[in-house]
């Protein structure tokens, strides 16, 4: 093929990219957003098999087989909710394939180079490198392979600012003598030392946000690619996964209350001091993400019961709950309230505030009309309830509320439950409600994460 | 001018025609204000406030009315009352006129230049003055307190441990001023209301306070397109009827509001109907005065047929005889300063207001309806 | 390279970043674990310089070796990244 | 097992402890039960729907209690009525034990096991069977009804063509089940709320119901952070004081609901705080049967002191008849469902809510406090 | 300065350009945004002057004095009210710039030019006639030069097809023989005419959405020139206007609930249906643009007094109501009730219902309490209120109304009315507030009308 | 003209198109107004193509007169576009 039409196809496939990530922007189309990205990788990488003198086709053949067993393998295996340490090993995979790439091309070239070519492939490799290792350390973090608590020791910050200066000092040594390897090694070596290094003062609860800021440089990596090879495909997807990589992980830390500042210097070396005590249990980890997860489910599913506690009471959030009620209902879901007879501090409390609120008495139901009906919802929204929804009720005859009818909540598909902390209700036990696998906590006053939700949903 | 404020005589009547606060304001304008000595006392405004807003205490009625220019009433005067007035005066009160034929012969009798609060044209611009409108509106709500007080039931529903309480079913018939603050109030409470009227167009005001209307599903077959309003079947009509019967026999509350300008109330109710309800419901008929909306009620009382409750109760205003009498001296005072120009006391006869509220003047009876009514009782 | 060239593709990594910004600014924060894992296989797209890397020459050497190298590693990106967002994706109705 | 209902005798008792619902599920547990005719006739619930149900009626209460193995009654028993209980028989009702030595003596001496509904454990479990709870909601929601209807003024605020209607201010002290009930009732119906209570934990109570917690607001002086609750000083206390009298002056509607478990209501309302009230303003007291919360109260009367109207009613929840029957026969049942296991009626001694109930058994009198105060008053 | 620093000062002004679109995306950078677009094309013109081997320095001169002083007369003198048309007549001028540039080049070029070169031209050129004339025919109709009605006659949609067809052989033709200026002057001819008769069809009311169309066009001809010129500038600033004013287009049509092609086709010789009633009348006129501009007015206010009527309560529009305002209390905006004592159709309707939805009694204002304050009040909303706010009861002698105080609405700087119609409220007279130059109407059910304005306001 | 050059002009329209797609996507519809006036004034980036063609020869002749409207037109759509969006602007609060 003549490189001007490898170049169009290029184009073509850049566009399907772009295409990609808009259609990700809806539901409805995500799916066929990243369909259409997937034809764009395909056709990208059959036509670079077209360029005129391409050679070595066992080789990428093999290569090429290995690397789909491995990564379809881990890909579908994966559990549900280890996608995000998956997509870090992926990432750093990518990341690594830039760095080898620099380094193929550096090789190709000898010494024969102009600065703009060797500085675009120091960065490649660089970035590069660094993703590699800091994706790995992300996995392990969130594997638990290592401490997830932040890892620090005196000197730190000293210590990688010593690193990145050498890595500076022995480039500009490169630029003094291009083909000298053991410099080039030497820079190599530190940048997967940084990786290591940058990410590992890092606490378990902002690793997502880590992730996500190593993809935006694995791009970065890509691109500089590009521009070493001239070759306008790689700018472009690598420009664009590193541009909308840096903001999502903008959008990340707007979530998180975190400025992006913050958490770049921090992944420097400067231990935050919130990741402190968010830094155990898989609660207090994703605390970032939970929202939007929450959101998602609430507005993908067909049908849900909410479960009003005395915390909506609390929070004085029934007129925010009507709302969430009513945008889903209109969304299509159906929606249902399920009112325990002892919720809240007074024989009707619920519904003396749901009428306030408006909610139409027919969309209340008493426990007795209600309860057979968990076990065919998607989700139920737990607002302030604790002691109503307690299964303690059911299986532990040592409980104090043992034999009191409670609303089968954890029967339903999903349950998402809206309170400040883990902390006890009325009666004063503990509710493994919390802690089952199908239940979502979402921490914070329940009319501001209503709000919070129902703007999400809105987007 | 002397403004004179009689102390309300009528049994149960606690309202006071000026309050305090409206003489500070009518003293401005240049009326000089007697008060009867107590006539604040039942609706809680004291002699010592009115003293204190420039108002004359006299105890004796006799002496009040000798010296007044202006009498201002609540309730109708008696015919002592009335004898008392000074010939040649004005009195301001609800007047009844329509159905006090005696009364107004002896207004006219004496000169007087009597005006009729409840006769008031209902404009928009008239709402001020308009005791109809601010009097209903307290019945109304307060008909509503009544019936959730004497009912042996909860308005609202509630989910307890002590099991679901179902809602309590609210009628209103007649969506006037009256009916509509049932809905509002009983819809507060918590209770599921309903309302029926025979003006199609108070159909949206009705849902604009959160009530259903009752409508007759209209017929497929016939006529088909509009126009049926005006030439309402009587087989439209009777479905109408059963339609409402079946939401009586349903209803734990019934408030009947139907009032006819001037005429006795009609019978919304039958003594069937209230037997249709289940024990221990409530009637409140706000038109008990006018004769009742049930054929059952006993005006000014209490009574228990079937099982249900009918409050007959004639003057529910009363019973709030401190906003009652707030808003009826505003009534009275915007009435007033509706009477007065630039430069002070001045009846424009040519005025809609002035002349629509007139019962007697110069020895005649001006009231259109009411001169005929006692044309036609005297034959 | 030539200035030229050098200033061509800045341009276009400028237009490509402010495309990129603005695509994900529109994106709901319901999406955004998957959009990150969808961009995540887009940037495998260094498989691009891996094939040509591999290939260069008709003999194996130590560039197609590293290339090699570069080609497995790209693909498991490109495949895993895109097989792991479809199975997010799954997740959502229709 | 023979369960009877029996009627109750008392003045102004309106409820019955069964209601043909409960009767329906309880026959299915193999209850048999027995009902004296006109048992649910004051609560709307007539002879026909009981036999409907399964119950037996019996016309004369001595036949029914002379065949009842458990007799079940709202209000404590007469002393004849205690007579008449078969010996070793059960019976389940309010026993008010620490008030009615008598009765509980008579109750040891016929070896009747008796459970007191009063003494129910206030825990959640125990909340389906908590009569306390249930009726403490319609004496909350019914004492502002009695308010609003009583009081000469509107609870919301309207803005009219006749002025603008202040809203009502109403006070609730004490923030238990009725005073929350109150609360949210009063909010409804537009007043503007406030309630304080010894209980600092209830303040987000109060708040979860739309009303605003009266607070003694921290003196930034002396001792600084935390702490004062415990040792709340003599001053403290004094301001708190002067707090509440001032808001007791401010309001139109005051409602005490403050009891202390088994002891007389202390007293919240002095007479001087009383005078300090608007004339019209009133305070219903739910504490009434206790004596009352105003120094005032006659229990079971309405006075007017010092223009204040004091309403007294000693058993609202008789005046609901029809739902708190409902209410307190879900009680009922779900107390009698707790004492039976999967093969039917049998008391487990051992269980914390059986025991705790339990007033008297095989001669004895178990409740604690009962037999204290028993002993303390014999000396 | 050397032809590489020109592009990157290009380049540099590009960005300017789109970091200018994208701050007017907020409010409160839109002035910033418009500021760096000014200085990206100070920077575009300053470095194009700089061209090596650049003449003319005089006429150069003498041109942007004459367009500066005509265009900054114009734009300042322009009232608010007349800023669409001016904005059209300004746009017209770049579409009429871009043909005669094209024009120029064609001249230059004489001959010889590859086919690539003559297609860009030609469409430079057919698409920048059509805009300056098309847009010259929207100005006159907004100003009501011609009628704002459509203008139709037998034949038109043939009639322009031909046109259309003629300009194709046209150019067919001068593909064949490049330098026929005759040919090209007729192309040229054609397409002033069709940009007339495409124009002229479509109702006032469309217009705001043809402006916004032909600026798109303004900027694929300019796109169309950089192609030509091989300027990169003018390539990406011209597909940045053509795509985001297609786009722009797009949004407008939605917000009028037409599809984009039933415009872009109705632009082309078919009359629109809904035209027909919406063509007369100011208010009509800009029904799609209200709700937006009534956003804005709302989200910019200092002071804010909402005056519930009947309307509201016919809507039972409260909670709406009560959203609107807290949004707004959120963002600063002073909010405040007007009740009058007449509202509604019962004694205390309003109250009722804003107790429903829990507005506090201390944002409640009484006639007398806050007459004399809406002098000072920068917007008055008022949802579904008619009779109360009828300045008739003031200054009409002969109005059954005539004496009863009502709301002094109109001395506010703006007034919103939400309504349904123009149609007249319980006492059924007419209400020459609705006519007042300071008042906006926004017709739809109250409801709805509310809650789309609090979606608009949260974007 | 070569189709390289063609090619990359093509590359930068795509992008430049996704780009000012994406830009308008964000912008809320209060702004839609001053949004098209703005974008307007841009448009008349056209007047660098116009000096181009006004200094293309150093005598006046055809095509520096049609280049001298140009630059005239090119001008008042620039000066009043940013003018009127500037005035548009002033309606906003701070
Ligand atoms: N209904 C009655 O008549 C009555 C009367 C008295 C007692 N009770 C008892 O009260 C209990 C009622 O059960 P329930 O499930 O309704 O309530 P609950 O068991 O008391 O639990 C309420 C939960 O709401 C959370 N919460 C409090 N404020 C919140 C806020 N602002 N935002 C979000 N969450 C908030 C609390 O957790 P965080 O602190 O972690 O946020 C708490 O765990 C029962 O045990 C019942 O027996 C009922
Ligand atoms: N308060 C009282 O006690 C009482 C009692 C009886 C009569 N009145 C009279 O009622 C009038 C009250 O004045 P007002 O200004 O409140 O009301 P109004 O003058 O009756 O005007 C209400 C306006 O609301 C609009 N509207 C109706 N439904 C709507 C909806 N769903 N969405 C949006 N707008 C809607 C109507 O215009 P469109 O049809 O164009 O939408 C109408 O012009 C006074 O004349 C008063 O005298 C009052
Ligand atoms: N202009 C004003 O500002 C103003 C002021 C007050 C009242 N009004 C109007 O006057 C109307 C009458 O007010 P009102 O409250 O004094 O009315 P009302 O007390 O005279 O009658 C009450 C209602 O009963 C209805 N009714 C009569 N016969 C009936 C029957 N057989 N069945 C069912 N309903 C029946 C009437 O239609 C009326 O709505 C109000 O609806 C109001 O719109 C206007
Ligand atoms: N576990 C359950 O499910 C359950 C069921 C019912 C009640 N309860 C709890 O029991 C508590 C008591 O309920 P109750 O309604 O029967 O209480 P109550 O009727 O015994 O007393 C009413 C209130 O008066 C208050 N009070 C006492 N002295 C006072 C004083 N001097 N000044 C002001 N207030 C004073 C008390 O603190 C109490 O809140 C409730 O608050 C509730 O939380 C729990």
């Amino acid at each position: 093929m003549s490189i001007n039409s490898i170049n169009l196809i290029y184009l073509a496939s850049a566009t399907l990219f772009m295409l990609g990530i808009k259609y990700l922007s809806s539901p409805s189309t995500a799916k066929r957003g990243n369909f259409l990205s997937m034809i764009g990788m395909g056709a990208a990488i059959g036509i670079t098999l077209t360029t005129p003198g391409l050679h070595g086709f066992t080789l990428i053949t093999i290569g090429i087989i290995i690397g789909t067993v491995i990564g379809g393998y881990a890909a579908i295996k994966v559990k549900m909710t280890s996608m995000p340490e998956m997509v870090a090993l992926f990432n750093g995979c990518g990341g690594a394939a830039s760095a080898l790439v620099a380094m193929a091309e550096f090789r190709v070239l000898g010494t024969e180079f102009d600065s703009f070519t060797l500085i675009t492939l120091l960065l490649s490799m660089i970035i590069g490198g660094l993703t590699f290792t800091g994706s790995l350390m992300a996995y392990a973090k969130l594997q638990g392979l290592i401490s997830t608590r932040p890892i620090t020791y005196p000197g730190q910050q000293l210590i990688n600012g010593a690193i990145l200066l050498a890595t500076l000092a022995l480039a500009v040594l490169l630029f003094q003598d291009p083909g000298n390897m053991l410099v080039f090694s030497g820079i190599l070596i530190l940048s997967l030392l940084l990786g290591v290094l940058a990410v590992i003062p890092i606490g378990g609860a902002d690793m997502p946000v880590i992730i996500c800021l190593l993809n935006s440089y694995s791009g970065l990596a890509v691109s500089m690619t590009g521009f070493a090879l001239n070759n306008n495909a790689l700018i472009i997807t690598g420009s664009l996964v590193g541009a909308s990589g840096i903001f999502l992980t903008k959008i990340m830390c707007d979530a998180m209350n975190r400025s992006l500042a913050n958490v770049l210097f921090s992944a420097f070396g400067q231990v935050v001091e919130s990741a402190d005590d968010t830094g155990e249990g898989p609660a207090g980890t994703m605390k970032g993400f939970e929202l939007e997860d929450v959101a998602t489910i609430l507005a993908n599913a067909g049908t849900l019961i909410i479960v009003p506690g005395y915390g909506m009471a609390a929070a004085q959030a029934q007129h925010a709950t009507r709302d969430l009620g009513d945008y889903l209902g209109e969304q299509g879901v159906e929606v249902r309230y399920a009112i325990h007879p002892v919720a809240g501090r007074m024989p009707g409390h619920m519904n003396v505030l749901l009428a306030e609120a408006d909610v139409p008495y027919d969309q209340l139901f008493a426990l007795e009309d209600i309860n057979d009906d968990f076990a065919s919802t998607d989700v139920v929204l737990v607002i302030g309830a604790n002691d109503v929804v307690n299964p303690a009720a059911k299986d532990n005859p040592s409980s104090p509320i043992y034999g009191m009818p409670v609303l089968d909540v954890e029967k339903a598909t999903t349950v998402i439950v809206l309170k400040r902390s883990m902390s006890v209700g009325f009666a004063g036990i503990d509710n493994e409600l919390f802690y089952k696998d199908n239940t979502m906590m979402l921490f914070g006053d329940a009319k501001s994460s209503l709000q919070k939700l129902v703007a999400a949903m809105k987007q | 001018m002397k403004l004179a404020v009689l102390k309300e005589r009528e049994e149960g009547e606690n309202r006071v025609a000026l309050i305090p606060d409206s003489i500070k304001r009518l003293s401005k304008k240049g009326f000089e204000i007697l008060v009867e000595t107590g006539a604040g006392n039942a609706a809680g405004y004291s002699d010592q406030e009115y003293e204190q807003c420039g108002a004359t205490l006299v105890s004796s009625a006799q002496e009040l009315t000798a010296q007044a220019d202006c009498v201002v009433k609540v309730r109708p005067p008696s015919l002592q009352e009335a004898e008392a007035l000074k010939n040649d005066s004005i009195l301001i009160a609800i007047i009844q006129s329509t159905l006090r034929h005696e009364l107004v012969s002896k207004l006219a009798e004496k000169q007087i230049t009597s005006f009729g609060l409840d006769i008031i044209p209902r404009t928009s611009l008239a709402q001020s003055m308009d005791v109809l409108s601010s009097m209903s509106t307290i019945s109304g709500y307060k008909a509503v307190l009544l019936a959730a007080d004497t009912i042996n039931r909860f308005f609202p529903m509630l989910m307890t441990a002590a099991g679901t309480i179902a809602p309590a079913k609210v009628l209103v018939l007649g969506a006037g001023v009256a009916g509509l603050m049932a809905c509002a109030t009983a819809k507060r409470l918590g209770g599921v209301v309903e309302a029926f009227d025979v003006r199609p167009e108070v159909k949206e005001q009705v849902k604009s306070v959160g009530a259903r209307f009752i409508e007759v599903p209209i017929s497929e077959d016939g006529s088909g397109s509009g126009g049926y309003a005006k030439e309402m079947s009587d087989e439209y009509k009777q479905k109408q009827a059963e339609l409402i019967s079946k939401h009586i026999a349903k209803s734990d509350v019934v408030i009947p509001t139907a009032l006819i300008p001037g005429r006795k109330a009609p019978i919304l109710i039958s003594e069937e109907q209230v037997a249709s309800m289940k024990p221990g419901s409530v009637i409140v008929d706000l038109a008990a005065e006018m004769g009742g909306n049930c054929a059952l009620t006993q005006p000014g009382q209490t009574i228990i047929a079937h099982g249900v409750t009918i409050v007959g109760h004639s003057n529910l205003p009363s019973t709030m005889s401190f906003h009652a009498s707030q808003m009826f001296s505003r009534n009275i005072e915007k009435f007033l300063l509706h009477l007065c120009d630039e430069n002070g006391f001045k009846m424009n006869m040519e005025d809609e207001i002035t002349r629509g509220s007139l019962v007697t003047k110069g020895g005649r009876v001006i009231h259109e309806l009411t001169s005929k009514l006692m044309a036609d009782s005297k034959i | 390279m030539d200035t030229g060239t050098i200033i061509i593709g800045l341009t276009i990594f400028v237009l490509a970043c402010f495309a990129g910004a603005e695509l994900i600014a529109k994106v709901p924060p319901t999406l955004h674990t998957p959009l990150m894992s969808g961009s995540n296989a887009i940037s495998g797209i260094a498989i691009v310089g891996a094939l040509l890397a591999t290939g260069h020459s008709e003999s194996i050497n130590s560039v197609s070796l590293i290339g090699f190298l570069a080609v497995i590693f790209a693909t498991i990106n490109v495949v895993g990244g895109y097989t792991v967002t479809r199975r997010m994706l799954q997740m959502f109705k229709k």
